[in-house]
């Protein structure tokens, strides 16, 4: 997920408000208004072609899996917990106990948005499985969800009410694999990117794997996770905007520097795990090439079917031209990432 | 009778993921979802004379009998999905065998990457497609895709498309005895003449419908494009040279821009829309084409449900075929292929024409 | 500058009702409404030395030219009404003079009555309309209608419509020296091909605008249809033939069906769609339109914002329409010319080419 | 203004009700709602061409207007009260003293939908002038409209909150007029039709003209208007379909006995004005051809300008194919209704 894309876009005022602003407002704020519109319109272009360029030749399908699939549903899942977290995010907690039985690290889910007075989404929306909380004795087995509302679909997903129903798919999709013998993990995120790799950081809690936790946003105040993190026993760093610990640079030199073998506590982990950014997935390649350990990053791509055959979410991986090249729903969300040999 | 594998797209992945009932055995038994609630309220059926399913009439009701002819092939119920929003991966979704058909997507005659990202968005309007067909030629269909469509118990449509309009019969040659009929997506790009869509030319439609009639004898489908000086003649083009039927239409090309920094979208620029937006302009061209040919009209243009089905049936269609609505609601297709037993049986009559008739009236 | 006189379409009705003001001559000045308001907000012009008003500049920036030229003709702002979307009733609501041109109601040849009832509707879709085009031939429009559009103190471009291609040139030919263009609706039936466009054919629109090419030096406007196999091909063959611009597009041809009664709910059963929607179709028609000709093509279809407008603008349009946005907000089109200016001055650039290069930068 | 066609629709259960009760709710619910549905839509097209036939050949353009009509404005008014009215109506009343200067009895207004939540109408929706209210010293002038809830777009409409702004165009359309010397008139409105008629009960009171008005409707308890004619000093005669006093031919009678001239309280009236039904547009001009007065009948249609230049409009009033007849909303919306000569 490219929280970057999303931050850009949400930074700024909507056509709407400008169209708004034309009309009846003092001219100062008209042009400071459009003004902040282009500088938002040229921070996204800017934000997706370094993401395109940071991804090109990075990331390839990773061999067979050693778990088998589940079998995706679709299911009328209760809405149970619908709030927001700090100001840019919803928490979506969900009723569904085959998908909570049967979901793993990393998957995600197709939500079906339901009509909003008067509009229809036609697309469902992709959404990480941010938390998987099986069934018990007395109640259901949950998914949660942490979205930002950035468009159309999640503007109108955000209206859905506790206690309503939302159809869901999942899960689907490749999520991220823990080798036998994984011993200590150092998980990435940034945004809404966090909920991508916290399924992982569950499933290392479960099987005792020794895991840290990069959570990455604007401001500290924003940061997503903390709480799960605190749960699952991850150790967390902090890089933020605000403070410019997020900065590509100074996060590899102060990552590097905390793996950088002098004790044991600080021997590099044996495998990284992103999602966030596409300049993310880069640097978690950078520091994997660096350490000698194999990293899986999560990817997004516009989705309609999330099931393999619409072919619509191809992955950023350069094939021959009359071949297709990996599809993000299927071979992904996660894939290897590997700095190519040039 | 339901498969319930786990399909992707990449071998690998497949190989990778075998029947998920072995992984997790009791998760359908220990947690129901609506999934197999819905599997379950399938209705019963009963075999008649000419060994076509029909719905266990009630008491005093006439049975229900959907079925319909395209050519040689007969479907049980007039619903089908659209090519491109449809895979075997759904066979373990819904109960593929309500449906009359299934429809692949396109296949080229020779191997295609497909477009650069994005290869698809909703806007306001409805959902644009740029996913420029991807395609692994008829060998590879047939070695991977075919055999995952023909285990799901419903005749498969085969959709054939072409770079000119000599490219389609070696396709539906090559793909000999395999699916039941073939539809000819003839919305692409004519490379011999500047890229005007073959299928907005008659005298292209004539050509490749006549070559195509010479190397099969299984039904021959027309899928037309929107943007057509004459659909009547093109229509007439296709049921001349020998088609069993029309399919119209197929999405209305369309330039999506983004809202913020007015570039366009997709990756190839201009993509397909589709949707319920689409319908008003897709019935108009249903009337017309029903109105200048004997053959079956298939229509295929923002169905989302039983009424918009009705709709086209209304205007003149026999049958329709679910596109968009598929992604949101996977059982969309199968919704509407109960809906219209449902209404006949409501109505207390056996057929589509009857329910038309007794509303009209 | 404005008149307030109330018209109507009625003779009877027009002589009957004269000057409001002797009515309620204090109407105005009592409780300004929001219409005074927004006339009163009209931007400051200055002249420049080619004698078009131009935006007085603020201090340090450059005056903004937003003129355009279609032929001969140069329309101080890119903005217009659609044709059949404005009226000479409109003059006493928006600041007319604001806008780049008027433009007519189609003429035709002879005189036309008009469609039965009901005309026009909206559907989820957008608008659709089947006036049908009453028309009083162009005696009864000189007479009637044309001294009120030439009141308004905007170039008029009138829309000349045709049954057949040679139904075109009589038509200019008799509306003489009035009006500053022509804009030729060849998205008529052509009753010499099975009721296909003429503007669906190239080689139509090539006869209709040689012929009309004959009989005036003004500037001639090719209005085409969205239906067309080609819209590069139908450009092009109104920019050979001696066209000055083309519009790209008239509404798209559907069939609203009634949900309850599923019966046709337009008297004509078929109409034009427009609105909204159809603005990711047309785009896509301005840009290859655009790539095809040297002339300008000027945009029509669902603007309803600047925002609209540019969009049109980035992919080659040099003047947009403003149709069915009018219905709702009648100062639409003066808002679009507005935003125009405004946004130029916000960037502060002096033309939209500078302002689109300071956004795709 | 059709109220018989609203009723029909309104009665049955929208396609999307009908929908969902395919979908779980049990066969017998569904067949009872596909049976009412195929009812409503009989009854609409009965009600559709009952409308067609009563108005085939029975009006037309009014001679010139006695006073000139006032020049059009579009406002953005202050909505200051909307609230429902019994089960099915809901009152609107605005400010815009312009238009509640100028409006005459029986001109309407289009009103511009605001978008609700992601849902944009396209056309303005014409309402009838209910109730004219001219400015004081301490308050505005306002107009009140009510209506029905029958589409999208008044379902749209009816979401604008008391303190928004509409924007309204008007006053438009020729309305009722009396001529000089009229001392009684009898009014007929139907449903919401009912609206269209009240401006000239004002304009009666104005002037001192006895009026009596038929308030037609389902049930006495929907009755529209009530208050209305107690405000003005209008007599009222209620007809409804519960106790069969507003079928057809019980209402002409009923109607023909009351002004039979037995008394001077029973004279016929000096002019007939109606709105609300095709089929009441006849029976007025049966009651005029009768008694020997005029009838002024409004009439609807769809449209989109209102001013007169989109030719939406067209009157039922049959014309030579070259020659376009007269339009609603600027030759109309009332028209002279006459029982056509055979
Ligand atoms: C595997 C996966 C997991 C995701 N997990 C999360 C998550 O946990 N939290 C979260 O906030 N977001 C997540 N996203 C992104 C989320 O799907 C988009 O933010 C959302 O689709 C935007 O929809 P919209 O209608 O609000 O925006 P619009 O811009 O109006 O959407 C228009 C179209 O583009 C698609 N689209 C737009 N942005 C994205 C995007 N970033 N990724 C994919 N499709 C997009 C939409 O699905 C829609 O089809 C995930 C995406 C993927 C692919
Ligand atoms: C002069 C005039 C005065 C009116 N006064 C009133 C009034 O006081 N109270 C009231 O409740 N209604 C009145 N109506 C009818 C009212 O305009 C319609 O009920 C309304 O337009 C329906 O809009 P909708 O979007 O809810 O319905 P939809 O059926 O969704 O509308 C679809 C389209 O058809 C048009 N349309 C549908 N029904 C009508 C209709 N009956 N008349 C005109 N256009 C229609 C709409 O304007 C729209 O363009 C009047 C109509 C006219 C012409
Ligand atoms: C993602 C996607 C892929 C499609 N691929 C094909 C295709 O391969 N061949 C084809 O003939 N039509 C294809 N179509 C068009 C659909 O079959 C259908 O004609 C169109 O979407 C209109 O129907 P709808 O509105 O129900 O979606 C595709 C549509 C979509 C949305
Ligand atoms: C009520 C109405 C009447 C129209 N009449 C004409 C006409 O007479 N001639 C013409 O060329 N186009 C006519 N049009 C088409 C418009 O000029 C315009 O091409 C179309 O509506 C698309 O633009 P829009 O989406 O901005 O409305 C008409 C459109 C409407 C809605
Ligand atoms: S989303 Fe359909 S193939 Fe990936
Ligand atoms: S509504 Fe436009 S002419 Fe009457």
């Amino acid at each position: 997920m490219s929280a970057d894309a999303s931050l850009a876009s949400e930074g700024a005022p909507s056509p709407g408000l400008l169209r708004q602003a034309q009309h009846g407002v003092d001219e100062l704020d008209r042009r400071e208004a459009y003004r902040q519109s282009r500088e938002a319109a040229a921070r996204a272009r800017a934000f997706a072609e370094a993401d395109a360029e940071a991804l090109d030749g990075l990331v390839s399908v990773r061999p067979r899996q050693t778990v088998p699939r589940p079998q995706p549903v679709w299911d009328d899942a209760e809405v149970l917990v619908h709030e927001p977290v700090g100001e840019r995010y919803r928490r979506l907690v969900v009723a569904s106990s085959t998908i909570a039985h049967t979901a793993l690290a990393g998957q995600f889910l197709m939500i079906t948005v339901p009509p909003h007075a008067g509009d229809t989404i036609l697309l469902p929306r992709p959404m990480a499985i941010h938390r998987r909380r099986p069934a018990t004795a007395d109640r259901p087995g949950t998914v949660e969800m942490i979205y930002g509302v950035v468009g159309r679909g999640t503007r109108a997903l955000a209206a859905v009410p506790v206690g309503g129903t939302l159809q869901i798919t999942g899960p689907l999709g490749r999520g991220f694999e823990f080798d036998s013998g994984t011993r200590s993990a150092l998980l990435i995120g940034r945004g809404v990117g966090i909920c991508g790799v916290m399924g992982a950081a569950e499933d290392a809690r479960t099987t005792g794997i020794r895991t840290t936790m990069v959570l990455s946003g604007r401001s500290a105040e924003q940061l997503l996770g903390r709480a799960d993190c605190a749960e699952l026993g991850v150790r967390i760093i902090e890089a933020t905007d605000d403070d410019g610990s997020s900065d590509l640079l100074t996060l590899q030199n102060s990552l590097r520097a905390r793996f950088d073998g002098a004790t044991p506590e600080r021997t590099a982990p044996d495998v990284i795990m992103v999602c966030g950014a596409g300049v993310l997935a880069r640097l978690a390649a950078e520091l994997g090439a660096h350490w000698g350990v194999p990293v899986q990053a999560s990817l997004e791509a516009h989705m309609a079917c999330g099931l393999g055959y619409c072919h619509g979410c191809a992955g950023p991986v350069r094939t021959d031209p009359s071949v297709e090249g990996p599809l993000v729903c299927a071979d992904g969300p996660v894939f290897d990432a590997r700095i190519p040999v040039v | 009778m339901v498969a319930v594998r786990a399909d992707t797209a990449s071998p690998d992945a497949r190989a990778a993921s075998p029947d998920a009932r072995a992984a997790f055995p009791d998760a359908r038994a220990a947690f129901p979802d609506a999934r197999a609630v819905f599997f379950a309220a399938a209705p019963a059926y009963r075999t008649t004379a000419n060994a076509l399913p029909v719905e266990a009439a009630m008491p005093g009701t006439p049975a229900v009998d959907l079925s319909v002819r395209i050519g040689s092939l007969t479907l049980r119920t007039p619903v089908m999905p659209a090519s491109g929003c449809f895979g075997p991966e759904l066979g373990a979704l819904i109960p593929v065998t309500e449906l009359g058909a299934t429809v692949t997507k396109t296949v080229f005659g020779s191997a295609r990457g497909g477009n650069p990202v994005h290869r698809l968005t909703e806007i306001p309007a409805g959902m644009v497609n740029s996913v420029g067909i991807p395609s692994h030629g008829p060998a590879g269909y047939l070695a991977s895709l075919h055999p995952r469509y023909a285990a799901l118990d419903v005749p498969t449509i085969i959709s054939v498309g072409g770079h000119r309009p000599s490219e389609y019969a070696p396709v539906v040659a090559a793909l000999g005895e395999n699916g039941a009929a073939f539809e000819l997506n003839v919305s692409c790009p004519n490379l011999d003449r500047d890229g005007t869509d073959i299928g907005s030319d008659p005298a292209a439609i004539r050509e490749v419908v006549a070559a195509v009639r010479l190397v099969t004898v299984k039904p021959i489908i027309v899928k037309l494009p929107v943007l057509v000086a004459s659909i009547a003649d093109c229509a007439r083009a296709a049921e001349e040279a020998g088609a069993d039927a029309v399919c119209v239409a197929n999405s209305i090309p369309a330039m999506p821009l983004d809202a913020l920094t007015r570039r366009p979208i997709l990756g190839n620029v201009i993509g397909g829309l589709s949707g319920p937006s689409i319908k008003p302009i897709v019935l108009r061209l249903v009337w017309l084409a029903s109105r200048a040919v004997q053959i079956p009209v298939i229509a295929c243009g923002g169905v989302q449900t039983v009424d918009d089905a009705l709709d086209y049936f209304s205007v003149g269609a026999s049958a329709v075929q679910v596109g968009t609505a598929s992604f949101a609601r996977p059982f969309a297709a199968v919704e509407v292929a109960r809906g219209l037993r449902q209404r006949c049986q409501d109505a207390g009559v056996g057929s589509i024409r009857e329910l038309l008739e007794l509303e009209v009236s």
